[in-house]
């Protein structure tokens, strides 16, 4: 759909042209390989309250890859609600929880519209599927709450080229963010949910450097590796031990079925570790 | 590529060998699928289309966003809302083009076909609710206006809505283009997309035998006097389109009762069944 | 979304009563047009037109683009409606309701695709740069009859119309503003005209010209034919509605040729004035200044 | 005892506690599920004004047990609350027709609430005695402030209220002169300046 | 949204449905086994202008239409010389994933619906999982073939249509054929204008007509208590426990996989979490509280006992609360994929159909 409401750019972009370091033949734009051991995530950072007009909102951050210090991805969450539905709606015994998903248009190397774009409608629905598992939806009848989660800048180094790294990967991680960013958002609006609910990512992976034998590791970066033959995240709830959202993607023999349950497990423990961050940063939202 | 019109004159055949008041191919079927109320498959040629009835129904919360509109006032009123939704699939033309839901083309050709079949169908005796033709074309090769039309009465039917009478369309056409400017320009039946391309044509709809049109369409330029040619050319291609259409609906219900889906009624005996 | 206030029965019943007895509401015959006025603004190519009390702004504007991949020796022409919710509270910014896509795509239909306008001379450079015309159509005040109005405002406006004139050299396109060269009209080919009738009674038996807008609320049909003044069709749309006798139609689309004329002469008369009131002024200050010296 | 909790922390065994607002059973057990302070409070304490702020089980324990809630008060009072039924409220007139008064919620027990929310006083709703005999507009007017009891959820868009008892109905009103009036019986109120009364459905003053 | 409409179902009904699909055996609705798939009717080759479509009936008369359309198109920045030698040139035939354009339509939900988002992102995924469908649309290094696949739902949405339109995607693109490339290298293409010269996109065995690698298969798969149930109704889905998508490709026969019993050789593509409706059923209440079954002491005292914590009592619907267990998620997907089970079953059933 034509996105009619503003004046867009003209459609036939240029692409920036792309300088080849010619004093330095052997180093190729790639990055150096995952140098923190393979079941240690990326250092996040999370706080709640940062936009005071919402009813609960959240920040989150995440380290990019191969550069201490240096933050990749950067989503905001603001949950509004819970408030009356619209005259229009049915009645329902439920929270309606309607979550929507937005790359800021310089959030990705390519430029994103206005318009939410399938991919956003995508990720909006995983969103949905793994917070639903975890808020206690009948407390609040007859009212609906909104959950706006922008990705500010995605995880994407600049310095890579385009043809690496296949998008598809970095949603994951993307999802995984957002599923964390949402549920510290959704805390701190004081609706009720089960548990805390955290994303967490894991994936097996093939690099030359072990003579391509696959190994498993969570948090992974497409770009530190030479080829991701599989990878799940999932939104997991620890004090109850259960997944309200798995995504898999890959291609695995049917035979191979504790490789898979070893990863779904990586990605257990990947969201661990997001949501020891989250409960300490929620527990300071309090103190 | 030209469509070569010189051909006509002598042999007085068209691009695809029919002559000047013939009909294509056309195939029909109803109660295509158990699911709907009614539903109906309709060949025009190589113009294919599928067209499902759901209702008379209650009126979904989420009314007025698939356009339509309303034949004879929407649900609100006296009589029901004929909603029609039509799909155009991208492989249906040769050359694969998408259409949004919103395209406008395709909007008028919703609310064309919602306000053709609302004057002929008996809206007033469902207050409050909503019939609502979905229609999914197939493949597209011309008159696809018609193909609709006629899709959509035949799932009506199917669906056991009472109306007036069968709304038949077909489309109609003029020898020679525009620029030609010839005025012993010969009328023709039933166009295929090519000649829908370069020569004039109209669509009519008309109220089953009679002359009364419920929908004259004409997107190309021609001359006036040429008008009453096309028109009467094509009034009398509805005549025969309703016809077959008849023929297809009689089929299936004598075949209906020969399998003893329905009881063959009293009234049933009136009609020449045989 | 508010709703156009439907008319009462009564309301139905007496106007449907009056049309059976030959009269209409405002007095008018069967087969005339409300008082129809054109104006033109200062700047070129603006037209308002008002037909009793609809009143209709169209606006031509002309830029310099790329045009289209699949057409590159065409400019781009534009026709944009927007029925505001200043015209009636039914109307929502932002999203077209059903009158606004059929309006548009009649003047789509009868201005633009039956060629009035010669695209072809918009191109600039083949594939690299053309104009691109756009014409906004703004809907004042509805009552009633809005294609006519709207199509006669946008034929008006663009044969009101004048784009900078250009020049090319050694492959420099230069674009001259109005002080140093004058504006050039557009290419027209033919001016076509809407003629709309509404139709009433069991069988569409009555047929009405110019229908206001309480009469457009209890028509059964209606039917809108565009011709140019050479008696050739552009477009006819009867989009569904009570069945109307063929013959009929045939009748009106005669009836809708002399209207069509009279449109015609009516926007001739209206450009020279027009044209004579610019010129004069253009003139007279040429010659002033010749004067001084 | 006041110790921080997170959505999904153990408070303790149903044997033990009763559930309050802020907390989900799952399994035998007593989960937190807001982000907040625990509070306990002894069932001795539980009769009396403190009853609406505390949800109890429909059928209570032989043994009366403590009941055990998590509330977001002291961390910020941003906490919303919804309408729920048997919830004395403070609300708007908007509108008014012969048959319901439209009202917005604005305050629910001692909240004030975020959001605005939607009700209906019913004519049938307005007084326990002679309900055929009501007129709404002589019982309230748009502008009035209105004490009323939630008696459903209602329909998707309104919450049903009632001013059936004497200590509902009209607490604040405005006469047609613009000034505000005070009750003098509990149906009429009057204006000061004007001397004009005007009927309302009057609520007792405490 | 995942899941089409709201379901219509009383409490009452949702209890009872979900306590007899917790039976072992699990007594379905309909009757069926808890691995039966609904009974089908399937053609291939309906549309003559594509290049390749199918049509699907399902018995609840769910039906749905594929039309696989394939243009030539030019690779973008394929004039930048990389590989090099011709050959190397096999292993460089890399496809992309832009190269296949994939769109659901379902009536009565608008375009941009996420619902319908999520479904073609989702049979979409697993089509490209292996990265060896892409790379069957390459013609040389400057062109490649673009594929588009129009999946139309025709029927209302009676049922979550996953199952319907994935076997359906599935029937298409084994009847899709492109036609045979006549030039050679890395010139402008040119093709073969004899149809039935054109090649499968699946190749076929030369004797039996039959595909030697095959589209991926998506399977809707649900859980009730300790039960796993394929292909769930609307009914069934309103009290699923947890409810997945999982996608499975066959894999190629290898000679040491021969004595590994029999059936398929299967990989697993994706796997998706579906938005089960029953989270969205309203609950029911139990007598104990109900005033009109004599419980008024309880609830007149608390009337706001609606919003109370209860324990669970035996026999009234409560919509689930959080997730699934790990462990029975695996189970789930281990179902799907056993050799000789369900997937083996459909693409059993999917080899019957005459590909004319």
């Amino acid at each position: 759909m034509a996105d009619r409401r503003r004046i867009n750019g003209p459609p036939g972009a240029t692409i920036p042209p792309i300088y080849e370091d010619a004093s330095d033949k052997s180093v190729v734009t790639r990055q150096p390989p995952r140098s923190r051991p393979a079941n240690a995530i990326r250092q996040t950072y999370l706080k709640t309250g940062v936009t005071p007009s919402a009813s609960g909102s959240a920040y989150l951050e995440v380290e990019m890859a191969g550069k201490p210090g240096v933050s990749g991805l950067k989503l905001s969450c603001t949950v509004h609600g819970p408030r009356s539905l619209p005259r229009s709606s049915l009645f329902s015994p439920h929270i309606i929880l309607s979550t929507h998903v937005k790359f800021a248009p310089f959030a990705t190397k390519q430029r994103r519209g206005y318009l939410r774009d399938p991919t956003e409608r995508d990720l909006g629905s995983h969103l949905e599927a793994a917070l639903r598992g975890a808020i206690i939806a009948d407390r609040w009848p007859k009212s609906g709450v909104d959950i706006i989660v922008s990705i500010i800048e995605g995880d994407q180094d600049r310095e890579t080229s385009r043809q690496q790294g296949d998008e598809a990967w970095d949603m994951m991680n993307t999802l995984s963010g957002c599923i964390t960013v949402a549920s510290a958002a959704l805390a701190d609006a004081g609706i009720d949910c089960v548990d805390t609910v955290a994303g967490g990512v894991a994936a097996l992976v093939r690099d030359d450097a072990d003579n391509g034998k696959p190994k498993i590791v969570i948090d992974p970066v497409p770009s530190e590796h030479d080829k991701i033959e599989a990878a799940c995240c999932v939104a997991y709830l620890p004090t109850r031990d259960e997944i309200t959202n798995l995504w898999f993607k890959g291609d695995m023999p049917d035979d191979d079925m504790a490789t898979y349950m070893e990863l779904v497990q990586q990605g257990i423990q990947a969201s661990k570790h997001a949501n020891r961050v989250l409960v300490q940063c929620i527990g300071e939202t309090v103190g | 590529m030209p469509l070569d019109t010189s051909a006509y004159s002598l042999a007085l055949l068209r691009v695809d060998g029919r002559r000047w008041n013939e009909l294509r191919r056309i195939h029909a079927q109803i109660r295509t699928q158990a699911a709907a109320d009614g539903s109906s498959y309709l060949e025009m040629g190589h113009t294919k289309v599928m067209c499902v009835v759901t209702g008379p129904s209650e009126p979904g919360p989420r009314r007025g966003t698939a356009g339509g509109g309303g034949g004879g006032g929407g649900g609100a009123g006296g009589a029901a809302e004929v909603a029609v939704s039509v799909v155009v699939a991208g492989f249906s033309s040769v050359d694969r083009k998408r259409r949004g839901r919103g395209d406008k083309r395709t909007l008028e050709l919703q609310s064309t076909i919602s306000n053709a079949l609302g004057s002929s169908l008996h809206t007033h005796l469902y207050p409050h609710s909503t019939i609502s033709i979905s229609l999914h074309v197939l493949s597209q090769d011309g008159s696809l206006l018609a193909a609709l039309i006629n899709a959509a009465t035949l799932a009506c039917v199917d669906a056991g809505i009472p109306m007036t009478d069968y709304v038949v369309a077909c489309t109609a056409g003029s020898t020679s283009t525009y620029a030609a400017n010839d005025e012993n320009a010969d009328p023709l039946l039933d166009l295929n997309n090519q000649e829908e391309q370069e020569l004039p044509g109209l669509t009519v709809a008309t109220l089953g035998e009679s002359d009364r049109v419920a929908v004259l369409v004409c997107e190309s330029r021609v001359q006036v006097s040429r008008l009453e040619g096309m028109l009467v050319v094509g009034v009398d291609g509805c005549k025969q389109i309703r016809e077959i259409l008849d023929k297809v609906v009689r089929d299936k219900g004598r075949q209906m009762i020969q399998e003893g889906t329905v009881e063959k009624g009293m009234g049933l005996e009136d009609m020449d069944l045989d | 979304m508010p709703r156009e206030a439907e008319p009462s029965l009564n309301e139905r019943q007496f106007v449907l009563q009056a049309l059976t007895e030959n009269l209409r509401l405002d007095g008018r015959e069967f087969d005339k047009y409300r008082p129809l006025e054109l104006t033109f603004g200062d700047e070129y190519g603006v037209a308002d037109v008002t037909l009793g009390k609809t009143r209709v702004l169209a606006k031509t504007s002309a830029e310099v683009t790329v045009p289209y991949v699949d057409r590159p020796l065409d400019g781009i022409f534009t026709i944009a409606t927007e029925l505001s919710p200043m015209t009636s509270p039914a109307f929502e910014l932002n999203r077209p309701t059903e009158t606004e896509v059929l309006l548009s795509r009649l003047i789509e239909k009868t201005v633009r695709r039956s060629g009035a306008m010669d695209t072809e001379s918009l191109c600039l450079v083949a594939g690299q740069k053309c104009w691109s015309v756009r014409v906004d159509v703004h809907v004042l005040s509805h009552d009633g009859n809005l294609t006519d109005a709207a199509c006669f405002a946008v034929v008006a406006a663009l044969r009101h119309f004048r784009k900078p004139d250009t020049s090319m050299e050694g492959g420099v396109l230069t674009v001259y503003t109005p002080a140093e060269r004058e504006p050039v009209p557009l290419s027209w080919l033919h001016s076509p005209f809407c003629v709309t009738w509404s139709f009433y009674g069991e069988e569409g038996e009555i047929a009405l010209l110019d229908a206001s807008w309480s009469e457009e609320q209890i028509r059964v049909g209606s039917c809108t034919i565009s011709l140019n003044r050479h008696g050739e069709i552009c477009q006819i749309a009867k989009l569904g509605g009570t069945p109307v006798e063929a013959v009929a139609l045939l009748q009106c689309t005669n009836v809708a040729l002399t209207k069509v004329k009279e449109f015609s002469t009516f926007l001739d008369k209206k450009l020279a004035e027009d044209a004579k009131r610019r010129d004069k002024g253009g003139l007279m200050a040429e010659l002033s200044a010749e004067n001084d010296r | 005892m006041a110790s921080v909790t997170i959505p999904g922390q153990l408070l303790g065994p149903t044997s033990k506690y009763q559930p309050g607002p802020g907390t989900h059973i799952h399994q035998t057990n007593l989960y937190s599920s807001l982000l907040g302070v625990v509070h306990v409070s002894q069932p001795v304490k539980a009769p009396g004004p403190a009853k609406r702020l505390n949800k109890i089980t429909p059928a209570p324990a032989p043994a009366e047990l403590p009941t055990i809630s998590v509330s977001r008060s002291g961390v910020s009072e941003k906490r919303e609350v919804l309408p729920e039924v048997g919830n004395v409220v403070l609300c708007r007139v908007v509108r008014i027709s012969p048959r319901q008064a439209v009202v917005a919620i604005l305050i629910c027990g001692d909240t004030v609430l975020d959001a605005e929310w939607q009700g209906v006083i019913r004519v049938q709703d307005v007084r326990a005695t002679e309900k055929d005999r009501v007129k709404i507009y002589e019982s309230f007017r748009p502008g009035d402030i209105v004490r009323a009891e939630v008696i459903s959820l209602g329909d998707q868009a309104n919450y049903y209220l009632s001013t059936a008892k004497n200590e509902l109905g009209v607490i604040m009103a405005t006469s047609e002169a613009g000034n505000t009036m005070y009750p003098v019986s509990w149906k009429e109120y009057r204006d000061p300046e004007t001397g004009v009364s005007e009927a309302r459905k009057v609520a007792k003053p405490f | 949204m995942a899941t089409t409409q709201q379901v219509l179902l009383s409490p009452a009904e949702l209890a009872y449905l979900h306590a007899s699909l917790s039976l072992t055996p699990p007594i379905r609705p309909d009757g069926r086994a808890p691995n039966l798939f609904r009974p089908l009717v399937a053609e291939t080759g309906i549309l003559p202008g594509t290049n390749g479509s199918a049509r699907i009936c399902f018995a609840d008369g769910t039906e749905a239409i594929v039309g696989v359309k394939a243009e030539v198109e030019k690779t973008r920045g394929a004039d930048a010389t990389e590989g090099g030698e011709d050959a190397e040139e096999d292993n460089n035939r890399e496809g992309r994933s832009e190269w296949v354009e994939l769109t659901v339509e379902i009536p009565g939900l608008r375009d941009d619906d996420s619902g319908t988002a999520f479904l073609s992102a989702m049979l979409q995924e697993a089509l490209l999982a292996d990265g060896g469908f892409a790379r069957k649309l390459w013609i040389n290094r400057r062109y490649h073939w673009k594929l588009y696949l129009d999946i139309l739902l025709i029927s209302p949405p009676l049922s979550y249509p996953l199952p319907l339109l994935s076997l359906t995607t599935h029937l298409a693109l084994l009847a899709t054929r492109l036609p045979r490339l006549k030039s050679e290298g890395d010139e402008d293409p040119f093709f073969d204008d004899d149809w039935a010269a054109a090649p499968y996109l699946y190749p076929r065995d030369k004797k039996s007509s039959k595909a030697l690698a095959r589209p991926p298969v998506t399977l809707l798969v649900m859980a009730v208590g300790r039960n796993i149930i394929f292909d769930p109704a609307k009914e069934e889905l309103a009290v699923a426990d947890v409810a997945l998508a999982v996608s499975v490709g066959e894999a190629a026969e290898t000679d040491d996989d021969k004595g590994k019993g029999k059936g398929r050789k299967l990989r697993l593509l994706s796997i998706r979490t579906i938005d089960p409706p029953s989270r969205l059923t309203p609950p029911g209440v139990p007598n104990a509280s109900n005033a009109a079954y004599g419980a008024a002491g309880a609830t007149q005292k608390q009337p706001e006992a609606r919003m109370a914590e209860a324990e669970v009592v035996e026999g009234v619907w409560r919509a689930p609360r959080g997730g699934a267990k790990p462990l029975v998620m695996a189970a789930l997907v281990q179902k799907a994929l056993e050799r000789g089970g369900v997937a083996d079953e459909v693409l059993d059933a999917l080899d019957g159909v005459d590909l004319g």
